[in-house]
């Protein structure tokens, strides 16, 4: 059978939950969204979650046109507010699962208060961000995810700020699980997303995938091989370690794996529980409470 | 309505082919090096790349009331998209100039001066497909006489990262080349066709 | 818990917990926040009122997140609402944005205090009425109600929500300090006497469905989470899919659309009330709490001699453009008494077109306006014109 | 160059015969399928599509053990595989 | 480092680039700013050019610590600026109101694209003309000036900044995706010929310095942090030593100081061209980016033999009633051409009073208007008047 | 000698900095912010630093009143947005010392991202934040400080979310100096706040203080001095633990100490560093850098 | 200029004694029990505690237009700056009462009904501070017919916590009672004085 | 209930002898200075100072050590003290 005719005859897998309509995308080439979108709806297939109940929503960026191309309920939003509509909205719906995909600069720049607070409340959200260690839809400036000393049109000497790590971030504020992948760990990373999905709780999804466009252009990795080749030869998986030593080192090592994994109530769970009163008062104040061991001078 | 002596250009592609650059050197080569008046207003979508991208190009003796064209006198063509959509809006008479290997003309209006310029190929076999517009350029300043080709040459130099210079230079006067090697011929086979 | 969400009866209540009710009664249940004087006690109420009906109160990290929020809720098929004052009301102004932009039905409440900047948190202005029509970027039209008593705020919340439901939009409550935090009756109907509208519904199915394309009314049905159609929402200009189009051409079907659905319907929309006009000379021109100063201003006009009357305006966004130009030919003066230094006297001057003179009663906020600069400015205004 | 193709994942994908496919008018030509395919099944076309990009061919079709990585990895949904009935 | 800030010569730049070379000839030398397209480039700028000239840009996380940050800037006595667009502005308001109410000196450039929301981030609109005036809460007075040229990008920015520092606020430059984009010439003179006005110092002890305390001119003398005066200051409703008083005296006081500082100036501050307007019996008034089509319209008009002449508003806040009020007298018709749906034509109508016609030529935005739909606009508006 | 007389004869020593015409200050009666701006400033003059290059900014709250009563160049902002304005005014006169006073909502509710981003960028800030366990200007509601259960006006059945540990945010994201006091702990809390304004970096000072009228009342400890008992019975001085382990537990102890006291280069130092080219090109993301260790399957 | 029928009624203390929940439950016992018509509104500053802070209630038989007391018929007063600042508003032949150990008056206008009680002094005896508002609204149904006593009673126990009614009710008849008290002896005294 | 009296920072003041200055009108009555002064200095009025509060009145004078304790606790700069010559 010869391959070499145009149109196969068989639609590609993912086309039923993909606004075919909308593709080619805008993303360019060799731009890791797509992979990461890909790994999406693979999760989204597996995870025998209801279509219905599915719903992604996005900010601003190019991670943040994922929601444009993905025929469920999507929301693309405002810029930095993903996760305040996506609170709202599941919420509103509870027996919903939504799914926040967006870039570092729109979780974690302009929207890194709802994060940590979000994080903090245990929102039932599975947050999925695509770090490509810049801002890619304004053209490549200066991210929270840019490495020190990294060059982009807005750090055109080197960046002269430390980045965050975002997996160490979402762990301190209270997210039940945390994981970083690359865009080339695709099976990894679609169980992971998986699990998030499955996750009661805050869930934080890390991918580092290639910007050819802006990151690799000013990094003297212009062609899109060379970047994923980079990423996959400098990752190394650790799973389980504490996610505030897995750094990113661009002369050493990019580490990935799962870090975290555990149970904590939702907030819904606290709010529900609260407000049938079952927890009881809250603890009086007066100090009629066994007390600490105290030192001498306190 | 353009006004009198205002020359349009439309140049139209796709994003991360460099389109506005083009557009930007042509007016720098006018405003410049010719000291003439010239505009730059450029259109794209939301994509890095991949979109459809115009630069629209104004050069004119006098000042230039509105910035945008309307009906090119040249338009140069470096995607399908780009042709499909604007080949209307050349003038009669007007020159156009597409990438041979991105876009295919079909009936052609008979009064327009037509060439084509596997431009990108070129560009490839330069070593960076990226500079398929600098090869274009060059190619236009054989083809037309919108510039000054010092002009030209020195806007592109002024334009492009320094460490690229002279493989810039290269596409340019491949692209000028590949012109003049076209009009000759063509003289050649007009001439051949009035001794005919 | 219907009972508990419609509190039957009579109170003696503050404006804005007399919102909460109309909300409540009206199906609000989820409230998104951030505490602000003097809106603050919309929150406080919400917070224990909606579990009380099976709903959800969350405090939210800033007004940003609040906004937000409750777009998110409402597309969750929940009818949401917020509360807050100026500094935070600038801070929504983005997402309000994005609201009228997916058409997402939600109200806001602003209880106006004193600005600019922190200005006078616990002190009355109706400075933010410009804001409310232009504070986002963009070009929209908006609907704004102002209530002039905790009656209204509970009246007219309702008929906020219902608005919303029915054109798609945030609709904002524009009350102010006074009208917040004055205690006053407020009686509940039963829940039967109170007009419920909720937002249209597709009747298609899924693959037809165009979550853009607007009924006969101009209104397009909206689907929400969950029920299976699968639409995609974005603040970018999208066509009638809802999908983003970059271009001029749906750009201007897009505009068109969220400003005509206002703008064809302002009449039904426009809301006002013309109290002893029938042979007035001049007519006073009043909103919110300054309506209250009105009132007071007209009956000692009306006791001097003087023929005035009031246009108690119940909302301003959309404005009531052709009353207005209607009025300024047959009154010699219009007055309008504002907590600001000008702001919707501009609109009633563009309307009136120079038919009549027309006066502006300033005042820069911190206290409401005496009736006596009311009643100077309408002798004033007459023995000039 | 070539110690790196190992796929990530290689262990867990069951060996059987796939046919390829390609969608020639989305790939945008970044050449991750042909890069990381652990069977080398796949090259670079001379042609543009379209959009003036070089798409991936089927070299040696019988090579494909439908291991979906091209697939996945894919950022275009421009390549797939099916299973195919093994033969030889 | 002041050869590398004024880069006296001639350049074919685009807007935004002209707007950072004027800006760093004026003495800016702090730059706070978040990426958005169509202002991206001035922040790109700006990142390598500060070094250059011993400034600092920051990148900050977002648009409101942005212009927090240049009002700290500014307070440190370094002249600031940031950019943003659409979405950004939204965010901007509430300190831009702290600005206001500080009386702060920087300067923000809105490069305007089509909105609502997200809407069209890489094309064209005029949309938040209105929200330039009305975006914060509370009242307040504010300059804003809009260039329609790379050249003017430059020039109108050093006046931008000179304004602010002469009258102690924030200014705002309105320029638009094409004026910003758009490359054409742009000379930049020797630095002698830059005009540079800087705030006014206090000339008294610390003990007797009043931060609020106006000059003769309506505008108080400024200290910076570190020059020893030990200035408070707050958004707070203040008295004239900046402290905080809760009342409506002071209210007043406080709002009247700056909203008189730029009402009393309003004919220094105001600008605009009158191009063929001798004879004109219609005037195009424009400005931004949509000068360009009406300077094609009105020279076509008159190709038709119709006196069409051109009003080009340089600034647009403070808005020019009084010219407009005569010229209303004096013309037929006055026509707006808007990338929006109508904004400032409202000004126009307000303004005109009724005494000739006022038409609108909008555009949803997405490209800037054709001259033809000028000329028509023109045609009609004659033949109905 | 007798103190019956009304006026003793000699000004209160903190007078100096004081705008003394705006006392009393708006504090309700045993408010633990009045506290604080005695040990402010207390440090201050121990400090030495010249008076006139001393700043204060704060945001809005109970506590962002602190600006407003300290006779040196102040700076009362807009809610959240103290660490911004800080920013620039600092980077503006680099000589200066910059203290941000405020509140926990103002600093890390609505203001939070600032927060996490100045303390990645390591600016060299003082950052002192009054915890009082809720909003105190606004009548008491829920902060993201409120412990679990805690009632406030709006979490009148118990507050449903679990509160941040603000030093451990503070460290997790870069600070190079993290403390926490309760307004009892007079001595080491101005030593702290001392020593914060002497590091050249972004300093971060808790101190837990009492709210008698809104926390203390909705939580049974209306009476101030109840409240600063407790905090002071609770109180366990633990200096150089790991932030993350300096639990607040209401029911049993309230962690306190010096946790964090590291150096790192600022913003303005790798800023000048880069500027002047001095850290050299970033490396090559090439993968011609020595590999790291590779995994058999990445 | 008030209209008929309208009883302007202004109470004036600190942030923290209760001025505001005063005028509500006078407000509401109006309103509620009494079926009367009235509007509470409220002035203070930014301070939780301490600040000055005033309630302004309005009491009618009819709709009330304007809700700011402009000329008080009563006065209460529970802080010397409150007194200072607007004593001049009330009007001649008001009813003045302000709390002994809180303001000191000097010259008060003879056509003024003026009494003085130790609220704070009795709200501490009886637990708590905080009552004293409650106890000024006991002694203010002894001396004025504002409202209904039992209106007030009943508005006293509907607004306060569940818990804390009793202790309320006690800091409303210690007023009351002190009030009766004093009316009585003023009684006396005038009686006295006639006879005299 | 006086054993956690003791002042946290207790060791490190030196003891002399003070006079402790009460500005009146600024007090609030806490009481903090009169609960945690170490030497048990102060004691509360009867009388309401002009914002209605009760404030602290010097008991035993001679007992004031100049620790400056109450003065930096007291969130009122209402108290402080001053050296006093070494009496007795
Ligand atoms: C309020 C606001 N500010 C700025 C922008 C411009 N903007 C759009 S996307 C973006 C950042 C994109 O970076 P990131 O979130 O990392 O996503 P990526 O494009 O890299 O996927 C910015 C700054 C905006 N749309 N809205
Ligand atoms: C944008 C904005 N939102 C809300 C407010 C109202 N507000 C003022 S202070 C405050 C919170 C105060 O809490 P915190 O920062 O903890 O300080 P505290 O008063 O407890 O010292 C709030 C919500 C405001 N001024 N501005
Ligand atoms: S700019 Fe970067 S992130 Fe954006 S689509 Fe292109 S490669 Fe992807
Ligand atoms: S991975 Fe997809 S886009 Fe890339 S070359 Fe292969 S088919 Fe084309
Ligand atoms: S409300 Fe609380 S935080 Fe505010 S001044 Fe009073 S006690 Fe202090
Ligand atoms: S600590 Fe200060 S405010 Fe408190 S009682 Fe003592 S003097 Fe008064």
């Amino acid at each position: 059978m010869s391959t070499k005719k145009k149109k196969p005859d068989a639609p590609h897998p993912h086309d039923e939950l993909l606004r075919t309509d909308r593709m080619p995308h805008i993303w360019c080439t060799g731009c890791g969204i797509g992979t990461v979108f890909s790994c999406v709806l693979s999760a989204v297939e597996k995870s025998g979650t209801p279509l219905d109940d599915v719903a992604m929503v996005s900010g601003i960026g190019c991670t943040g046109r994922m929601a444009g191309y993905l025929k469920l309920d999507s929301f693309h939003t405002t810029h930095g507010r993903a996760i305040p509509f996506a609170t709202g909205l599941k919420l509103a719906r509870p027996q919903g699962c939504v799914i926040v995909a967006s870039g570092d600069g729109d979780l974690l720049a302009i929207g890194g208060n709802h994060f940590i607070h979000a994080a903090r409340r245990n929102l039932d959200l599975t947050v999925i961000c695509v770090n490509n260690f810049n801002y890619g839809m304004t053209g490549g400036q200066l991210a929270p995810s840019t490495p020190f000393g990294a060059r982009t049109t807005t750090s055109t000497q080197g960046c002269s700020e430390e980045p965050f790590n975002f997996c160490a971030l979402a762990a301190a504020c209270g997210a039940v699980y945390v994981a970083r992948w690359t865009s080339l760990h695709i099976r990894r990373l679609t169980t992971s997303i998986g699990e998030a999905m499955n996750k009661r709780g805050f869930s934080f999804v890390e991918v580092l995938t290639p910007c050819p466009t802006s990151f690799g252009r000013h990094n003297k990795m212009r062609k899109p091989l060379e970047l994923l080749k980079f990423y996959h030869e400098r990752s190394v998986i650790r799973n389980y370690i504490d996610p505030k030593d897995a750094v990113l080192d661009f002369k050493k090592n990019l580490v990935v794996g799962k870090f975290v994994d555990i149970e904590r109530p939702t907030f819904l769970d606290n709010y529900r529980l609260l407000n049938r009163g079952e927890l009881g008062d809250w603890p009086d104040l007066e100090p009629k409470l066994p007390r600490p061991e105290k030192q001498a001078s306190g | 309505m353009p006004a009198r002596n205002e020359k349009e250009i439309l140049i139209t592609g796709f994003g991360g082919q460099g389109i506005v650059l083009t557009g930007s050197i042509l007016g720098k080569a006018a405003t410049l090096y010719d000291r003439r008046h010239a505009t730059m207003t450029q259109s794209y979508g939301p994509e890095a790349r991949g979109g459809s991208c115009s630069s629209q190009v104004i050069i004119s003796e006098e000042e230039i009331l509105f910035p945008y064209v309307e009906q090119p006198q040249v338009l140069i063509c470096m995607s399908q998209e780009g042709y499909d959509k604007t080949k209307a809006s050349l003038v009669p008479g007007g020159l156009l100039i597409w990438d041979t290997d991105l876009v295919t003309t079909r009936e052609l209006e008979p009064s327009w001066t037509a060439y084509q310029i596997p431009a990108t190929r070129f560009a490839e076999e330069l070593g960076n497909k990226m500079m398929a517009n600098i090869v274009m350029l060059g190619f236009l300043s054989a083809v037309s006489e919108l510039v000054g080709v010092d002009s030209l040459r020195q806007a592109v130099q002024s334009s492009v990262p320094a460490k690229t210079r002279d493989t810039n230079a290269k596409a340019f006067e491949r692209g000028r080349e590949y012109g003049e090697s076209l009009l000759k011929s063509r003289a050649k086979k007009d001439q051949g066709q009035e001794q005919a | 818990m219907a009972g508990k969400a419609v509190l039957t009866g009579t109170y003696f209540m503050n404006g804005d917990e007399a919102c909460c009710e109309g909300a409540l009664a009206v199906g609000c249940r989820f409230f998104a926040g951030y505490p602000i004087t003097p809106a603050t006690e919309v929150a406080e109420r919400m917070s224990w009122r909606l579990p009380e009906v099976g709903g959800i109160y969350i405090q939210m990290e800033d007004e940003l997140a609040s906004m937000a929020a409750i777009l998110g809720a409402s597309w969750g098929g929940v009818k949401a609402m917020t509360s807050t004052s100026g500094p935070g009301f600038s801070l929504m102004m983005e997402n309000i944005g994005l609201g009228l932009c997916t058409e997402t039905p939600c109200v806001v409440c602003n209880v106006q205090r004193a600005g600019p900047s922190t200005g006078l948190p616990t002190l009355v202005a109706q400075g933010d009425m410009m804001q409310a029509r232009w504070g986002a970027h963009g070009h929209y039209e908006i609907i704004a109600i102002v209530p002039s008593s905790p009656q209204e705020m509970f009246d007219f919340t309702i008929r906020a929500f219902n608005l919303s439901e029915q054109y798609r939009l945030p609709v904002l409550i524009m009350a102010d300090e006074v009208v917040g935090h004055m205690n006053e009756r407020v009686v509940i109907p039963p829940a039967d006497q109170i007009q419920v509208v909720s937002r249209k519904k597709p009747s298609v199915p899924p693959d037809q469905y165009r979550p853009y394309q607007p009924g006969p009314d101009g209104v397009a049905p909206m689907a929400d989470f969950g029920d299976g159609y699968h639409m995609h929402v974005t603040g970018l200009t999208h066509d009638e899919r809802g999908y983003p189009v970059m271009d001029a051409a749906t750009q201007e079907q897009m505009i068109n659309r969220i400003v005509s659905k206002i703008r064809d319907h302002a009449h039904q929309i426009i809301s006002y009330d013309a109290i002893a006009m029938d042979d007035a000379e001049a007519a006073v021109v009043a909103y919110g709490i300054s309506v209250r100063s009105a009132r007071r201003a007209v009956a000692e006009a009306r006791g001097r001699g003087i023929r005035a009357g009031l246009i108690k305006l119940n909302t301003v966004w959309p404005f009531p453009e052709e009353m207005i130009r209607d009025l300024a030919g047959r009154v010699r003066a219009l007055v309008m008494p504002e907590i600001n230094l000008g702001q919707m006297v501009r609109e009633l001057e563009r309307a009136a077109a120079g038919r009549c003179r027309v006066r502006l009663v300033p005042h820069a906020g911190g206290s409401i306006i005496r009736p006596g600069a009311i009643v100077q400015a309408v002798e004033s205004a007459l023995k000039e014109a | 160059m070539k110690y790196w193709r190992v796929p990530l994942d290689l262990g867990t994908i069951p060996a059987s015969r796939g046919k390829v496919m390609v969608i020639e008018e989305r790939c945008k030509g970044c050449e991750y399928c042909i890069e990381f395919c652990p069977r080398e099944v796949l090259q670079m076309s001379r042609a543009f599509n379209p959009k003036g990009y070089h798409f991936p061919e089927v070299g040696d079709e019988s090579k494909c053990v439908n291991c979906h990585f091209c697939e996945v990895l894919c950022p275009e949904f421009a390549i797939f595989s099916l299973a195919e009935p093994a033969v030889a």
